[in-house]
């Protein structure tokens, strides 16, 4: 199979999605000339040209909104946020219009929409360029939410997503646009709702998404060297959700850590919990263990930064704590 | 795009396909250049939406409709005025003073008010209400809530007409309240931007009834002006009459048309006036005082329509009482039906909120 | 004690604090010569003025993003959101700027703002107009996020809140204003982070927070005379959270119930449940139930609405589940 | 509200409170109208900007500082010449620009130096870094990420001053790409409402650079006169050259003079350019041309103000290579001490996130 970068796989999903479709259009800041800020979107506008590669002024609420109106009127809009921060400007439009219009007109209309973007921290971006959002879209009912972490499925779940008849809001893991990984040639799609085994093993269920998961997949061989045998679950989406991998899983491993870098209250990681504690109850021998992002605006200075984020030790150690307990 | 609904009539449609035929006189006088029939058409739409609007808030104070109902009652003339120019294939998007724009594109007053009354047979399932009316079929794609938030949208589905070369125009309704708000800014520039490129068929149409709620529009800014904010984006404006149906007909036809011919933006601002309340609830009315509301009704559109049609001999006394019952008879049925229409059944609940049926 | 509306209780703590503080103001949409949407503010504007009573234009992120500034500069801005709804628009201003300046300015400045109005569902405003917001402002550090139930609890909770350096989210409970309570003469506040016993029980504790701290009074009605005694729990403040009175009960009663009027996913009932069961594991003799509103945007009709949010006989299966189970 | 922090110099807000003297003159030159010291101090600035910025490139490029690194190259004189009008009390807001704007006020370049390595010596602990500095006890209210974000932010601080009578002004800067966002509009509208009653001393100054990163002002809005879009909101405005630093100077007078005395806002559009690329990382730089940078750079602002000195007779090279070594030297210092401050205590984590020391 062929390797390529998380980008690239990205990339080239958009851009056989419009060779493929007409209706399929990019929208953003900087796309476009500038080739896009992680150049995601780099000679695009060479290959498909300025009405379908859309360079927009910085006003994100204006262009999602169009991008909407777009979907309702039959295009298949593409919306990059250049960094998922920048999405709050958004929210009246995702929340408000994009998730629920399809209900409140009765099925009238749909809104095959994709929007895209880096998310999550870890590159110093400090407190206004440093958020995981996949609990704050998630929540609402209309919008689908996914978050692959391998350039495989950053390209399957892309073209799942263009194809999508529903909103989609697609976290990319930003902190992972260089890393290479295999790609099968030509088309395929990877379902949403699926969560992925990345690892199997039998004493401990291990779950993540994003970046994540490779710091599990990390933690997994440091617990192998003492014996324990860490399954490692790769959540992919978020909305819909996977219940049935993880709840199997516990069933076997009896012990369950979910891993994530945003905060703790009200998050994934709360409903991870809540679920496996709902329907596997009578499996669980220890609390789900949860570690999740310090309870603080992400912090410039380096040494801040890395302790505000989960790290392999506090992973190591929650599972520790699942393992001897029960 | 537009899922299929279970509905016959189109025939509103297709009736506003013909030309008005030479410009309207927007000055009062004997000949307003329509033929008899499109006359006593618009005076019975006029009358329809007054009449339907009044039942709504009878049926309110009944606590037959719930939520929110914001009535266009006194603002007729402008709905009417720039729907005239509707075609096939245009698309039509407002805020929540939205019964107007749909009884005119053509869905039933019988589905409307079924929606108002929360009712399975209403236009939208029952799912919206008042706010929240569609009728994609006949161009209406809604009905919003939150004001300016629907404003981006029309400036995308008028992006989505150029690019797919459909010929269509978006008219885009909001009020003076929504101009202050972010998302007028940001969409009108995206508009004046795209439609550079001839890829922005939109007309803007502000509907200023001089409040946003309880705020008068000098309370709002301190450039009341309204539609020069357009200049910020190089959109050209013009301000109309929105009281007399003949200069905002004459204003329509021209303005729709050079949208449609020019790909690129337009806006007018109608000067009109909401004789009801903001909501059926808004009782106080501390914001303005009675001699001011009498003092617009004065130039009640339906009123001054009436005299023109008289006075031009299109009509006699006898000919728009008969049109006026006759609409009364059609609103007291759709009332009936909406009331005996039953509840949705509780499926509903679930449908709709994703396009491939998923779950959550 | 003197009985008053909970819209009363409101209006009186604000009244209070503005003669007592000068630097104490609103600003709003009509809350002015209007009155306010909801005659919360009624008359304030006779009583202190255009300068204090600051009607505003419909531009949520504008005003919202002004009082912040003003906060930042020495008054204590109170900012009326006619509803909750319509804070998407303001929600960059509220979490990038009010819940983090102080953050990344080391400390330098503060953020004395309290943003209040309805929250919640129940009276047919559909789809666009009826949100829960607690889990999606609580998520973020920085804010504090309450949410009163009782005309006392308004106004101990609003000069609390006014008086807090903090920017506050102040949930009021929209289909209540008219509701009656009594409420102490004079100043008193009622402190953040202190859940209120609502009723004793030792068989299952229910726990919620706005207006369904009411349902639970009736459930456990209905609970007392099928012989279960049944501790109802009103969190009162979402962030900060009063783990250990839930926690307390949780150990006493082995079984509990968190029902909530938002959606399932990510939400104040996930976040409860996983403490739950992180904290008091041994304790828990059944899973945590969970009672939420439908995953769907809200319904107009009434039939509708009513199925959307969760109803008493919901609740009674719920716990009845609880106490059969384990 | 500012708390207080350990430092000692104030120096540099005292001398500012000196006045500039007759009016400068903007044409070139003999006679600028201001004494040699205060003209010599204006270079120093002036070359203190520019070799802070071009060491903290480097800085950049060794990894030494990370994150986003914003540089002021090419745009020295704008923040030179209007916080050549800062007064104690007055409020200073800008986006993630902001070294030059918090070494004018007085934050010492240490310290700045120290926040873009993240230290703990740093202006906000190393919490913040390059985009947001503060120096509340100088002015400074911050250095914010968001684009358009903080200008309403501005539009309040200026309400308080107002209401606390304190005679202060807000300086609120924001670039030509901001001049899209809706923050920007929402709060221009709100400070021409509220500046109608005296209640808005806020100048607004716009950075028009000619770039929002890649994006020139034309591919942006098709209104491309972005000082006109104040007329939306009834805000007086006019333009200055924002290479030549006495046209800076004079227009800063007078106009900070006009906001403190009319409680009103008012808006000046600096045409300025942005010599290095967007970010310490912009490499590409597609969207402009070698030819055109180059030919932005003759006009360079420090190079004009030395010109102009020289010809002035009111320094000789020797004098301007001395202060350019003098600077230098003290860049070299902020550098060494950034380098060496210690990073910041692990227990800096969890501090300064409620006010009252609560948890979470
Ligand atoms: C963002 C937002 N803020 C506030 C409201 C509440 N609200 C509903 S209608 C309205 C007034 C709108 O005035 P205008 O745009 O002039 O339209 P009109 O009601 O006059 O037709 C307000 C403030 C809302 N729906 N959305
Ligand atoms: C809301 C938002 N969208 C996008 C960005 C990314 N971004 C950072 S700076 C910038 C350009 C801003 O241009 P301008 O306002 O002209 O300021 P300049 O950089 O020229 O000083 C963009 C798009 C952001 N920070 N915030
Ligand atoms: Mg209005
Ligand atoms: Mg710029």
């Amino acid at each position: 199979m062929p390797v390529m970068t998380y980008r690239e796989a990205l990339r080239s999903a958009m851009a056989e999605e419009m060779t493929r479709d007409e209706s399929v259009v990019i929208l953003g800041e900087d796309i476009g000339i500038y080739g896009g800020t992680h150049l995601v979107t780099d000679k695009l506008i060479d290959q498909f040209g300025p009405r379908r590669v859309i360079d927009t002024p910085i006003a994100e609420g204006g262009f999602t909104g169009a991008a909407i109106g777009m979907a309702m009127a039959g295009m298949r809009p593409i919306v990059e946020m250049m960094t998922w921060n920048f999405s709050f400007q958004a929210v009246d439009q995702i929340v408000q219009n994009a998730a629920k219009v399809r209900y409140f007109s009765g099925g009238q209309v749909t809104v095959p929409l994709v929007i895209r973007g880096p998310n999550g921290g870890g590159v110093q971006l400090s407190a206004q360029h440093t958020h995981s959002l996949e609990n704050f879209y998630g929540h609402f009912p209309g919008l689908k939410v996914v978050s692959p972490v391998t350039p495989h499925d950053v390209k399957g779940m892309m073209i799942e997503a263009i194809r999508d008849p529903n909103p989609i809001i697609f976290l990319e893991a930003g902190a992972l646009y260089g890393t290479k990984g295999e790609v099968p040639e030509g088309e395929f799609t990877v379902p949403f709702g699926k969560a992925r085994v990345a690892r199997e093993g039998t004493d401990v269920t291990l779950i993540a998404y994003g970046r994540q998961v490779n710091m599990l997949l990390k933690v997994a061989d440091t617990l192998a060297a003492d014996g324990v045998a860490a399954e490692v679950i790769d959540l992919r989406s978020i909305r819909p959700f996977d219940e049935q991998t993880i709840v199997e899983s516990v069933r076997k491993t009896h012990r369950a850590v979910v891993v994530q870098e945003q905060w703790r209250w009200f998050s994934v990681g709360s409903e991870v919990a809540a679920l496996i504690q709902e329907q596997a109850f009578d499996d669980l021998d220890a609390p789900v263990e949860r570690v999740s992002g310090a309870e603080v605006p992400a912090p410039y200075a380096r040494n801040l930064e890395v302790a505000a984020f989960p790290s392999e030790q506090q992973i190591v150690d929650a599972a520790r704590r699942a393992m001897y307990r029960g | 795009m537009a899922t299929t609904r279970n509905r016959t009539a189109k025939a509103a449609a297709e009736a506003r396909e013909g030309d008005v035929g030479p410009a309207p006189n927007g000055a009062a006088g004997a000949d307003l250049g329509l033929d008899a029939e499109t006359l006593l058409r618009f005076y019975r739409e006029m009358t329809l939406i007054r009449l339907f609007e009044e039942a709504a808030q009878r049926g309110f104070r009944q606590g037959k409709i719930g939520g929110y109902l914001h009535l266009y009652i006194g603002q007729e003339a402008v709905a009417v005025g720039f729907l005239h120019e509707y075609r096939t294939g245009d698309h039509v998007i407002t805020a929540y003073r939205d019964h107007a724009h749909a009884l005119l594109l053509g869905s039933t007053p019988r589905e409307v008010m079924a929606e108002l009354f929360g009712k399975g047979t209403g236009l939208v399932k029952g799912k919206g209400g008042s706010m929240h009316l569609f009728d994609v079929e006949n161009g209406l794609y809604g009905g919003y809530g939150i004001v300016g938030g629907h404003i981006p949208l029309g400036v995308g589905m008028a992006y989505a007409q150029a690019y797919q070369q459909t010929g269509g125009v978006t008219q885009l309704y909001f009020g003076d309240g929504a101009i202050h708000n972010a998302a007028f800014h940001e969409a009108a520039n995206l508009s004046g931007l795209w439609g550079r490129d001839g890829l922005n068929p939109c007309l803007f149409i502000l509907e200023n009834n001089q409040y946003g709620m309880g705020t008068s529009v000098e309370r709002a800014t301190a450039m009341t002006d309204l539609s020069a904010k357009f200049d910020s984006y190089a959109i050209e404006h013009e301000d109309v009459d929105g009281m007399d149906l003949f200069a905002v007909l004459e204003c329509a036809k021209r303005t729709v048309a050079r949208v449609r011919e020019s790909g690129r933006p337009y806006a007018v601002e109608v000067q009109t006036y909401r004789l009801s309340p903001h909501g059926a609830a808004d009782f106080l009315e501390r914001y303005r005082s009675k001699d001011e509301i009498a003092e617009a009704r004065k130039r009640d559109p339906i009123n001054l329509l009436e005299a023109r049609l008289l006075e031009a001999d299109v009509a006699d006394e006898a000919t728009l009482t008969a049109i006026r019952d006759e609409v009364k008879a059609v609103v007291e049925d759709a009332v009936t039906f909406a009331d005996e229409s039953p509840e949705p059944p509780l499926e509903e609940l679930a449908t709709d909120v994703y396009a491939d049926g998923a779950a959550s």
